[in-house]
């Protein structure tokens, strides 16, 4: 997953202009975009990312690019789509956007998930956004013949986002709400231990809470279970120049600094520091 | 195609666009051809391996972002055998960024990248991140001498020394560079600054203070290149908030033999490029052949009638 | 209502919201009431009339300006017979704010204007625009201990002593001051920058350099003003971008007691009445009964697990 | 026309946002933008302006306000007009303005024209945006019963502007043009030269190009007549704080510098310095 300064691994990215096709709130919380993007910047894998140049809107002036996980693409019809949460400047001014505007985006960038073939049953848990990050994992496993759960948290059972394209592609959805307490980490131990005796987890996914990845992190050392984990930085580069995204990694005894824009931002479960 | 080339002392760039150090890596290959630019610009490397500063590392400003980076470091042997054998398959010239705590500890690692492939070192003795409250060597005109003559003694190469916005001095700091055997002058690195978060009233930045970059410090570096540019007579290399044509042209203009784009390519990673475009085009439509035609004609003032207008029209 | 006083030395301002000298005048009555904000500072003034620099004397920059203005005055005499009496209907108190060329010329106008009425002396050391290339009594620390010595020496009024971006010795310069005698420091003035017309090739200034003023100064304004908040015990008053709610804030939990703000007012005349009005709800809406309960507070780090987003959130 | 520091003379000027309902194209070069305005902004005097806070659009960032002179105004109506032609960021930001959107404006600011009783016979002589500044005072001096001649200077007859106007105000309007030559000095020194002769020019009022400051500043003195001129500098803040917009006027044997937004922007002819 480490890249060989020899041969830089990364994907070829590309700065472009792409064109809003629609851009509407789906669930209140989260707006869906879609755009139409030259075949340059959709030779995606799922768990990469973009940088976008968010327009200026009012007094709100973003000068940086934004991160946002691929939530959908497709080279074939020229589109590609991100799923995002309103949440300051660059967002905001993602959500004035309306059809036929441009936005320049930057990608596909940094390295994405694997999916080992041993990896038959997998298991995705994740909330929020975060589901947006799985969800062309979810289409690639299908495609690979894998059997899937996704487990989706949210809020209240009419919150939980994505679910009925997680079942398009053959997943099996459990929704655990914070309303009815199945989203709690004592639950999800229950719910997810049953299906590791059941043997229905060869491997996890998930991305978003420190409160999940602590859970997966204990469960997988406790059955062996691997899983891999998308994770979060504030960025300013996005491509691997500037150093400002790093996190910690535990690997072995030795605590290491990796940048999320580059060698991520799908790192081991187990190395992750919440 | 005009003539884009441009002289740093010894060294021929092919054209005057480089990158600024710290906002440049191997990873733009996947974006562009980096042979297109006038140089490679390194980020700083310290002889020992550095982890860095804590995090938030950067915060986004208006017109400009605060770093606080902290130059971590992968060390020399890394540099010798990853780095530099990566960078040899461009033929454009390779300018490697060092820093270190003490004029010896600089004289050493100067000698220690002094190697075929290195076509010239840039001292950076303005990092306002490693050291308290932003001082560094290039704060003072005394320790900016010492450490470029240590450099001076270690190394053959051309020598550019990267000054600070931060000093009181930045002339005589320039002309102490120049009398210690710099080639040429980068002008300059970020401006201290600092921002606070008001809901948490923490800090923005893990290391509380940082570099301020971007737009914003224009109008602090361009005063800096004229004032250097005219302070001394080795090449200084303009940078600080180079985003547009415009900037490439004002910083020429005051002085400034080539320029250094640094922030500006993580909002547009191809901006360089497109500099380099625009540059041709603007001397092409204007006749002119050469840099030479525009490097440091600034007028000595402002024309009161061109900006009269009204009853002055 | 929250109570919205401070105390700068012997002097009790009613809010901490001021205007800086050089962007308000007895015009502004015009567009409100002027007792309204916590102290009125006046444009500089020196002994002898002075004309000022030649246009043109501002340059717009993104998110701020550049200006040249270079201190035109009408004189000692015309500020004691028209310019006190006006100021003398209103019961914010009076700043006056000085400038002479040397520390004895600064000492004789200190004089001078310790008149009934003046409430305190902002002695200016440190224009940008009135020396060659900027330099000023604040930009070392030995000639501002000088003047505020020559200055302390000549008036019982509190002192003001307003020290400049443009020093590599910030918090020296702030020390110097404050034993020097100074009541308290206002941080700071204008940031010495420069802008070039690329088509004529001329600075856009009749003076060449000229001193950068709003929102894009405000992280060097505010780290100067945390630097000299921790390094003195007397009063810090910030100045340099403020702007909206968020940047007083951003300068009282850095450690200033009081802010001045200056370009802001160009673009909003009322500007001071909305901070003055918006910083009370925010108080209220809070329950802070005080503006010691934001003042200096600011801790230690940054919040590394506050700024965690995804897998730490 | 100066004031006297005891008592700001300054009229008040109000910051308000007033309602764009027209903002259109006139003749190519010049747009007009009609604002609902209140009250508080529309005790006006011909010859002042406004400091307009002009909109960003898209890599325009106008960070200072544009001076403006008033081209319309009716309290009654609760009407401002603007004339202007676009020659930067600021204008450009101000021609993107639609009906219903909302300008941020500062004014009125400046001593505007005056119009002592013994000036019976008015001259009005100026081009271009320059116009925009004399109509309100045309509308005035119909109002007071005063004689008026406008000299409308234009590049061609179809592009100059305003004439209608200035003839509803009862004006007798002479188009002169850089086309058929009569716009040159020598062909305006004949025409201002043979009304003068007929005893038919008290004053003059002008704006706009120093060429036309300097004929009639001849004219003036050869002939003894009087009159103002509106002049333009570069300003920050527009009502006197800044001393940004200086210029020089030559008084007795005196060069004395005033502010053109406090003192002026309306100067005597013969004081100004072109
Ligand atoms: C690899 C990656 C993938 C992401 N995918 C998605 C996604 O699919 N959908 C979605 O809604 N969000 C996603 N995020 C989070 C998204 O980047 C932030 O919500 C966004 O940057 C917030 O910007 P803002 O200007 O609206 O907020 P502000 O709070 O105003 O942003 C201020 C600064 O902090 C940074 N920042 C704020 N929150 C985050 C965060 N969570 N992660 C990194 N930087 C942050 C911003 O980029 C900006 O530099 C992802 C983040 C990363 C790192
Ligand atoms: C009292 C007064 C009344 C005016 N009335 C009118 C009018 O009715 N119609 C009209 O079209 N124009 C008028 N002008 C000129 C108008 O202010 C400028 O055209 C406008 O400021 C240009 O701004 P910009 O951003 O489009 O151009 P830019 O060239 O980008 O402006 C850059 C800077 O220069 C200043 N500037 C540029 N030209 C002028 C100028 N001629 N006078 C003063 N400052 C200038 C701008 O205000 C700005 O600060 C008037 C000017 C003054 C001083
Ligand atoms: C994230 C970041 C990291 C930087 N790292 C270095 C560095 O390692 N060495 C150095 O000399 N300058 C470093 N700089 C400063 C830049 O090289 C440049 O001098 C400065 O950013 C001003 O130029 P700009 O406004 O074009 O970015 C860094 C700047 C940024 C923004
Ligand atoms: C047009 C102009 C004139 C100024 N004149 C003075 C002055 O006479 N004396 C002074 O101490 N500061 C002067 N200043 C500096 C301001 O008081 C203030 O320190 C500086 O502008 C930074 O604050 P700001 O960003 O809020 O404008 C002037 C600033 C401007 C923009
Ligand atoms: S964001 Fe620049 S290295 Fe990751
Ligand atoms: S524009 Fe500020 S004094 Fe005239």
């Amino acid at each position: 997953m480490f890249h060989d300064p020899l041969m830089p691994a990364a994907p070829r990215c590309a700065e472009v202009t792409a064109e809003v096709l629609s851009n509407s709130p789906v669930n209140g919380e989260y707006r869906l975009m879609e755009l139409a993007a030259p075949p340059e910047v959709l030779e995606c894998h799922p768990g990469q990312f973009f940088q976008l140049l968010c327009p200026t809107s009012g007094a709100d002036q973003p000068y940086l690019r934004r991160p946002m996980s691929i939530y959908g693409y497709d080279a074939a019809a020229g589109r590609l789509q991100f799923l995002y949460k309103i949440a300051g400047a660059g967002t905001r001014g993602l959500a004035t956007l309306r059809p036929g505007d441009g936005l320049n985006v930057l990608g596909p960038l940094g390295v994405g998930f694997s999916m080992p073939p041993e990896w038959r049953n997998l298991m995705l848990v994740a909330r929020g956004v975060g589901l947006a990050t799985l969800a062309p994992l979810a289409k690639l496993a299908q495609a690979e013949g894998r059997r899937l759960t996704a487990i989706c948290s949210a809020r209240r059972a009419d919150l939980a986002m994505s679910t009925d394209l997680f079942r398009s592609y053959g997943a099996e959805v459990i929704v655990v709400t914070d309303a009815d307490g199945s989203s709690s980490v004592e639950s999800l131990r229950a719910l997810i231990g049953g299906r590791i005796a059941a043997g229905q987890v060869d491997a996890f996914y998930t991305c978003g809470s420190s409160r999940l990845l602590r859970l997966l992190q204990e469960l997988g050392a406790a059955h062996g279970i691997p899983g891999e984990i998308a994770m979060e930085q504030q960025m300013a580069c996005g491509i691997g120049m500037c150093q400002a995204c790093v996190r910690s990694f535990r690997v072995g005894d030795q605590i290491v600094q990796r940048r999320v824009c580059r060698e991520g931002p799908v790192f081991p479960i187990a190395e992750a520091m919440a | 195609m005009s003539d884009l080339s441009t002289k740093i002392g010894r060294l021929t760039l092919q054209n005057p666009i480089m990158p600024a150090s710290g906002t440049f890596s191997e990873d733009l290959a996947a974006v562009f051809d980096l042979d297109r630019i006038g140089a490679h610009v390194l980020k700083t490397i310290t002889a020992e391996t550095r982890s860095g500063n804590p995090t938030p590392r950067v915060c986004e400003l208006p017109g400009g972002m605060l770093n606080a980076i902290g130059i971590p470091s992968k060390g020399i042997d890394y540099f010798r055998e990853h780095a530099l054998p990566f960078w040899a398959r461009y033929s454009a010239p390779l300018v490697v960024s060092i820093s270190a705590h003490s004029a010896a500890e600089f004289a050493t690692l100067a000698r220690a990248v002094s190697l075929p492939g290195v076509a010239a070192i840039e001292a950076n003795i303005s990092c306002p991140n490693i050291e308290a409250d932003g001082k560094a060597f290039a704060m003072s005109p005394e320790s900016t001498e010492a450490v470029m003559r240590a450099l001076r003694g270690a190394t053959d190469l051309p020598l550019w020394a990267k000054l600070t916005p931060n000093t009181g001095e930045p002339i005589e700091v320039a002309q102490a560079a120049e009398a210690a055997g710099a080639d040429a002058l980068v002008v300059a690195n970020t401006v201290l600054g600092m921002a606070i978060d008001i809901e948490s009233r923490r800090p923005r930045l893990g290391n509380v203070m940082g570099g301020m970059s971007g737009p914003a410090i224009k109008p602090i570096a361009l005063r800096m290149t004229y004032q250097c540019a005219r302070a001394v007579a080795i090449p200084v290399i303009g940078c600080g908030g180079i985003a547009t044509l415009d900037d490439v042209l004002e910083f020429l203009i005051a002085g400034a033999r080539a320029v250094q784009v640094g922030t500006e390519t993580f909002r547009s990673p191809t901006v360089m490029l497109r500099l380099i475009e625009a540059l041709d085009q603007w001397m092409a439509a204007r006749g002119i052949g050469s840099l030479d035609q525009i490097i440091g004609t600034i007028a000595a003032e402002a024309d009161e009638a061109a900006r009269h207008w009204g009853a002055a029209s």
